[in-house]
């Protein structure tokens, strides 16, 4: 009875949850940039070089899909090496919008390969390789590794930088190299979502990652609230699920996506998953109990 | 908005009072997954008016085999997720015998497998990219590709407007204008005919005049466009401004009587193929064309025309089946009934060809149909032979 | 005086400015400023606002080029060192207007300190290896004993801007103290704090000097500075214009000049080097 | 065809600059990159356009309920969301991001009430003639684009330079808490500059809506990330930089049409866009407002 019921959610929701999974990724992904003081939206482009080069392996190449992975990782990471030097100098609105200007620069170039990429009709047929449990594994593990980081001096590194860049300098942390650790980090995670995705959904095209995706993860980000790994997740998952329990208000439905987003960053300025706000709470109940 | 829901509680009391009445009778569930919102959303409402009209014609002639049409209508808003999202939700959940659907060739490339593995028919009626029957064998489509009606509207254009040679311009963004460009530049080949230049645009764009100038350097006795309504008339009054005075050959996005209006004082001189003309007289359209006025106050484009026509080619095949009991068997009998309907309706004679996959093999079904030519003039379709 | 380098021999300085000027614009903040600092002891350097001391400091931290001049480290060059490679080199500095990790608690602010002393590997911190449990371990006994050495160790867990504000300039001297500098500048640490703070700190910075760290301060109160330095420069427009004992700057004409010509100075009435003493 | 090149340049970079103008100066005064705006500027086009076709108001008429319409809802953005933000001191990429929402909820909302699709101003409301010279065509509307992004630039720029009110403003560009100190009733130009630049974000719905030929949910989206990249070129918060960064633009993206190929347009505006970040990230040009971010 259970497992029939399960049977038949899973069939009706699995694409869901796991894109809950590649959703928390992205997040994390651009928590990680954040975390550092910067504001980069490149990493929906990130995503895309990390699906495109996942895709192209595996549909043409034949290539194993954990050697597809990793390629769709080490892409977008090299690609973040050799922009980083020069983006990363740039801080606030200007690192903003430059990595927005480089993230157009990307779809406009996938738009134009049309040999290897198919240009607007995009890749498709990409086999359908991607289980449940490869999602479950790399969002473990990279929670995992971002958990360890945050609890170590790379972790430290990172909020000192973010709080003052000129202190953490006089520190002895290599703020320029930590920068980049977290631009390239996050542009591999970001990358894996891409290729996981990818190999979800049969079909990626161009239109997906533009301004719009970039803005999405954003948003999963500081709607969880950045003040801990947990915040993205959640974030991720509100996210993922609001249109489907949004479902009965049809053509208002986004309306009220907009409003909850603009609802929370006025009154959880922290996100929803803020640690403080939580501690007080549980001790308001602590004292009450 | 307020209306629709309206009219749909009440469709549905009705429908529920029938439904007390002839006990006997079961409602046979639709899927439907269209782009209600989002950019897409003004194609999608279009399709969904079609189904809608379809389906309250058949109902209310007594349905299929005393069996009532029900349909389940779900936003797929224009997304690849949102689509294989509603396709499950429609096959597993639902328990829906076929989907129609979805709007965009994206997100078919994306769902349609997930019909496929479920042994669902999924039937688009709005996915002209090709490789899209690929998928499978429970995959089909009544919109024409452009790769049918092309050739055809190039000939007529060529001989009534003496083109020799053509630029071309198409939206390098987007799937339904870049299939186009592609078939067109097959058609072009194949005609013999040389282009001046080539120039893109992209969605969203409100100036064309950089790509008409060039266009208008290199003197080419047409303008071929590949583009969607939205971009399309802009580009003509554009066009006009700049003196460019040949003749456009557009595709099927540029078949709408919306195009009188968008470019209202330059919407002449565009040449269009398509199974669907607003000014095909025939029996079947004039009827679909004044019911969709009635029931929507609002006069129908092609996407209309083909998701009413798909509805009654879904149902020819229905009728021949056996229904009740089995799910999974209705759903492949279906499938095996389809493919043999032929049908005449808004979009004139239809029959479904054999697609094949991408090792050569037999996969789903592509639409046969005949193009009709016309062009505009003083803010109406002619149709040209 | 600075201008004459001292012959070989003697002892090698710590700290050697030669030549150095710094243009903001057409404004010349610091002109052929020379100076070296010997290794131990405490060094003060005063001055007029705006006289440019604080530049001194961004410029041996690397936070600054020099116009022209060059500053040698244990006879390493520090031109064109990024801030991280001079502080690893062992100059730490507090700052005048303090610059604490806000959201941090004290011990991570001093553990922040303590980043270029930990020395494991990526693949030791992701599976929390021996050796970086040990190290991090160590780092967290080691900011507890410096925080020990301000008193600050019984709000280890407190948040830097809950602070008071004497407290904050105690938090910033254990954090510079963290990556166990051979040089620790302090710009200006008494500023802001009353009378019992500063004495407090007084003894703090005399009991750190004891354990053998050379210290270079900047400072505008005098009782503080006269207290504790052996040595002293005078900066004013930029240029050094006294070096001596404390004795010999208190009753230096052209040092008294330097604070009493400035009328505009709000530092000048108790700042000035007679009036501290 | 380089001289009809030209001048489409300088229409389209008029058409870049109308737009922009609104823009930086919401971020040259309150420092927020407001991207709701491409929202607002649609919403004024839709006002004008139900205005225009149920009371058959004239062009000018249409300009006025745009203005005044995007101008309300500005301040009304301002009031709700912006002010608030600004009470609690939030870090200048919070507003940023609560923009975003406001546009998702205003784009949905017009889509939900009047559809996707297409919709445009009744053809009688601008003259639609073509002036041609010595083979330069160029229609009234867009000479009436060229004329009036300049005027209005340089109507604003002399109001900042000239009047209290703008130095007012410039004061508060400069530092909001000095101008505070000073006396300037800060919230109230705040207020004032929500209105006015959302109102100019609505004439400017109207115009590039005729211009185009077509109202759409989604016409400020790529209106916006242009205006970003104008803004940008042009420095931030300087309304000189508004008009001279969209000709800019305006010149690259019809140059590279005219020489590169079409399909590189947007490559060679983002691609421009980047370099000039990394090499002069406070614009191309100098700046008179400009502001620490």
């Amino acid at each position: 009875m259970t497992v029939a019921w399960f049977g038949t959610f899973w069939d009706v929701y699995s694409n869901l949850v796991l894109s809950v999974g590649t959703n928390a990724l992205l997040a994390l992904s651009i928590w990680l940039t954040l975390a550092c003081g910067m504001l980069s939206i490149a990493n929906a482009a990130f995503m895309a070089i990390g699906a495109y080069a996942s895709a192209l392996l595996t549909l043409n190449f034949g290539w194993p899909f954990p050697v597809a992975l990793a390629a769709g990782m080490a892409a977008p990471a090299l690609m973040a090496f050799l922009i980083g030097r020069p983006t990363l100098r740039l801080s606030g609105v200007y690192l903003a919008m430059a990595t927005l200007a480089f993230g157009e620069v990307v779809r406009i170039v996938l738009l134009n390969t049309d040999r290897v990429t198919g240009g607007a009709l995009g890749l498709n047929g990409i086999p359908q390789l991607t289980r449940w449990w490869h999602v479950a594994l790399a969002l473990a593990v990279t929670l995992a590794v971002l958990w360890r980081m945050r609890r170590s001096r790379i972790g430290r590194a990172f909020e000192a930088i973010k709080e003052d860049e000129t202190a953490a300098g006089l520190m002895g942390i290599d703020v320029a190299g930590y920068k980049m650790l977290a631009f390239v980090l996050g542009a591999a995670i970001a990358g894996l979502a891409g290729a996981l995705n990818a190999h979800l959904t049969f079909f990626i095209g161009p239109g997906e990652y533009g301004f719009d995706r970039a803005v999405e993860i954003l948003t999963m980000a500081i709607l969880g609230g950045i003040g801990s790994l947990t915040g993205p997740v959640v974030g991720a998952v509100i996210l993922t699920l609001l249109p489907e329990l949004l479902r009965a208000l049809q053509n208002f439905r986004l309306v009220f996506n907009g409003l909850i987003l603009v609802l929370i960053v006025l009154f959880l300025p922290r996100g929803i998953w803020d640690t403080e706000r939580l501690r007080r709470w549980a001790g308001i109940v602590r004292r009450q109990a | 908005m307020k209306r629709n829901t309206l009219a749909h509680s009440l469709f549905a009391l009705i429908s529920a009072t029938a439904l007390a009445a002839t006990a006997h009778a079961a409602d046979i569930k639709i899927g439907v997954a269209e782009a209600l919102s989002g950019g897409a959303a003004q194609y999608g409402i279009s399709i969904r008016h079609g189904f809608e009209l379809a389906a309250d014609e058949i109902n209310a002639a007594g349905g299929v085999n005393g069996n009532k049409l029900q349909l389940i209508i779900e936003d797929d808003q224009g997304k690849k997720e949102e689509a294989i999202n509603v396709f499950k939700k429609l096959i597993f959940q639902d328990q829906v015998l076929m989907v129609f659907g979805p709007t965009l060739s994206n997100s078919a490339q994306a769902a349609d497998p997930i019909a496929q593995a479920a042994k669902t028919v999924a039937f688009g009626t709005s996915n002209t990219a090709d490789g899209i029957t690929s998928i499978g064998d429970y995959v089909f489509r009544n919109s024409v590709t452009e790769a049918d009606v092309l050739p055809e509207t190039l000939r007529v254009a060529v001989k009534h407007a003496h083109i020799r040679k053509v630029a071309v311009m198409y939206g390098n963004d987007d799937v339904f204008t870049k299939s186009g460009y592609d078939n067109f530049v097959k058609a072009l080949e194949h005609a013999k005919i040389p282009v001046t230049t080539t120039e893109t645009f992209a969605k969203g764009d409100v100036d064309f005049k950089a790509q008409l100038t060039k266009i208008k350097a290199t003197h080419p006795d047409a303008i071929v466009l590949s583009a969607l309504l939205a971009e399309g008339a802009p580009i003509m009054v554009q066009a006009r401004q700049l003196g460019i005075t040949v003749p456009f050959i557009g595709g099927n996005g540029m078949n709408s009587v919306k195009v009188f209006d968008l470019a209202k004082g330059a919407s002449d001189g565009l040449y269009v193929g398509s199974p669907w003309s607003a000014s095909n007289e025939s029996p079947e359209n004039v009827k679909f064309i004044k019911a969709f006025e009635a029931k929507f106050k609002t006069q129908p484009d092609q996407f209309a025309a083909q998701s009413y026509d798909g509805m009654h080619i879904m149902v020819q095949a229905l009728k021949t089946i056996k229904l009740g009991g089995n799910l999974a068997a209705e759903r492949s009998a279906l499938r095996d009934a389809l493919p043999s309907v032929k049908w005449t309706g808004a979009t004139g004679a239809f029959q479904f060809h054999r697609a094949t996959d991408k090792a050569g093999k037999p996969a789903g079904y592509d639409a046969q149909q005949t193009a009709i030519v016309s062009v505009t003039k003083d803010g109406k379709f002619v149709i040209e032979k | 005086m600075g201008r004459h380098r001292t012959a070989a021999g003697v002892s090698t300085p710590l700290l050697r400015l030669d030549g150095l000027s710094r243009h903001f614009g057409g404004l010349m903040v610091l002109q052929d400023v020379n100076l070296e600092i010997p290794r131990g002891g405490i060094f003060g350097l005063i001055g007029p606002n705006g006289a440019g001391k604080t530049t001194v400091f961004n410029l041996i931290t690397g936070l600054l080029a020099p116009t022209s001049g060059r500053i040698e480290f244990e006879h390493h060059s520090l031109s064109g060192c990024s801030p991280h490679r001079i502080t690893r080199l062992g100059i730490a500095r507090t700052f005048q207007n303090i610059r604490l990790f806000r959201e941090m608690s004290l011990l991570e602010n001093v553990m922040v300190g303590l980043h270029a002393k930990l020395g494991y590997r990526t693949h030791d911190l992701i599976l929390a290896t021996g050796h970086f449990r040990r190290d991090e371990r160590a780092a967290r006994e080691r900011a507890r004993e410096l925080l020990s050495w301000v008193r600050l160790d019984h709000k280890l867990s407190d948040r830097a801007d809950n602070l008071s504000y004497g407290d904050q300039r105690k938090l910033e001297l254990a954090r510079a103290l963290a990556s166990n500098p051979k040089l620790l500048l302090l710009d200006e640490p008494v500023a802001g704090m009353n009378s019992g703070e500063k004495d407090a700190l007084m003894s703090d910075v005399r009991r750190i000097s004891e354990r053998g760290y050379t210290i270079f301060m900047i400072e505008h109160d005098m009782r503080f500075v006269m207290g504790l330095c052996q040595d002293i420069a005078v900066l004013n427009f930029g240029r050094i214009i006294a070096r001596g004992a404390p004795d010999a700057i208190r009753v230096n004409a052209e040092v008294i000049e330097a604070y009493l010509g400035r009328e505009d100075d709000d530092a000048a009435p108790d700042g000035a080097p007679g009036a501290a003493a | 065809m380089l001289a009809q090149q030209l001048v489409n340049a300088l229409s389209l970079g008029c058409v870049y600059a109308l737009f922009a103008l609104g823009f930086t100066l919401i971020f040259g005064v309150l420092g927020v990159i407001n991207l709701s705006h491409g929202a607002v500027f649609m919403v004024g086009a839709y006002a004008a356009e139900q205005a225009v076709s149920h009371l058959g108001l004239p062009l000018w008429g249409a300009l006025i309920v745009a203005f005044a319409f995007s101008g309300v809802l500005g301040l009304v953005i301002d009031l709700l969301v912006l002010r608030p933000l600004r009470a609690r001191n939030a870090p200048h990429l919070i507003p940023m991001i609560a923009t975003i929402g406001v546009g998702i909820i205003l784009t949905n909302a017009i889509q939900g009430i009047f559809g996707a699709q297409n919709i445009r101003f009744p053809e009688q409301l601008v003259s639609n003639r073509t002036i041609s010279v010595e083979g330069i065509d160029v229609t009234a509307l867009e000479l009436g684009i060229i004329l009036l992004s300049f005027m209005l630039m340089a109507l604003l720029l002399l109001a900042l330079k000239k009047t209290q009110l703008g130095r007012a403003l410039r004061a508060i560009a400069e530092s909001p808490r000095a101008a505070y100190l000073l006396g300037i009733n800060v919230e109230g130009l705040f207020y004032l500059t929500s209105f006015v630049a959302a109102g100019l974000g609505g004439i400017a719905g109207v115009l590039i809506g005729l211009y185009s030929n077509a109202l759409f949910p989604l016409m400020g989206k790529s209106m916006l990330e242009k205006g970003i990249a104008v803004i940008i070129l042009g420095g931030m918060g300087d309304m000189r930089g508004a008009l001279i960064g969209g000709l800019f633009l305006g010149l690259a993206e019809v140059l590279s049409v005219a020489y590169v190929g079409s399909s590189m347009r947007d490559a060679v505006a983002f691609g421009l866009l980047f370099l000039i970040l990394l090499i002069r990230p406070r614009g191309l040009f100098g700046t008179l407002m400009e502001r620490k971010v």
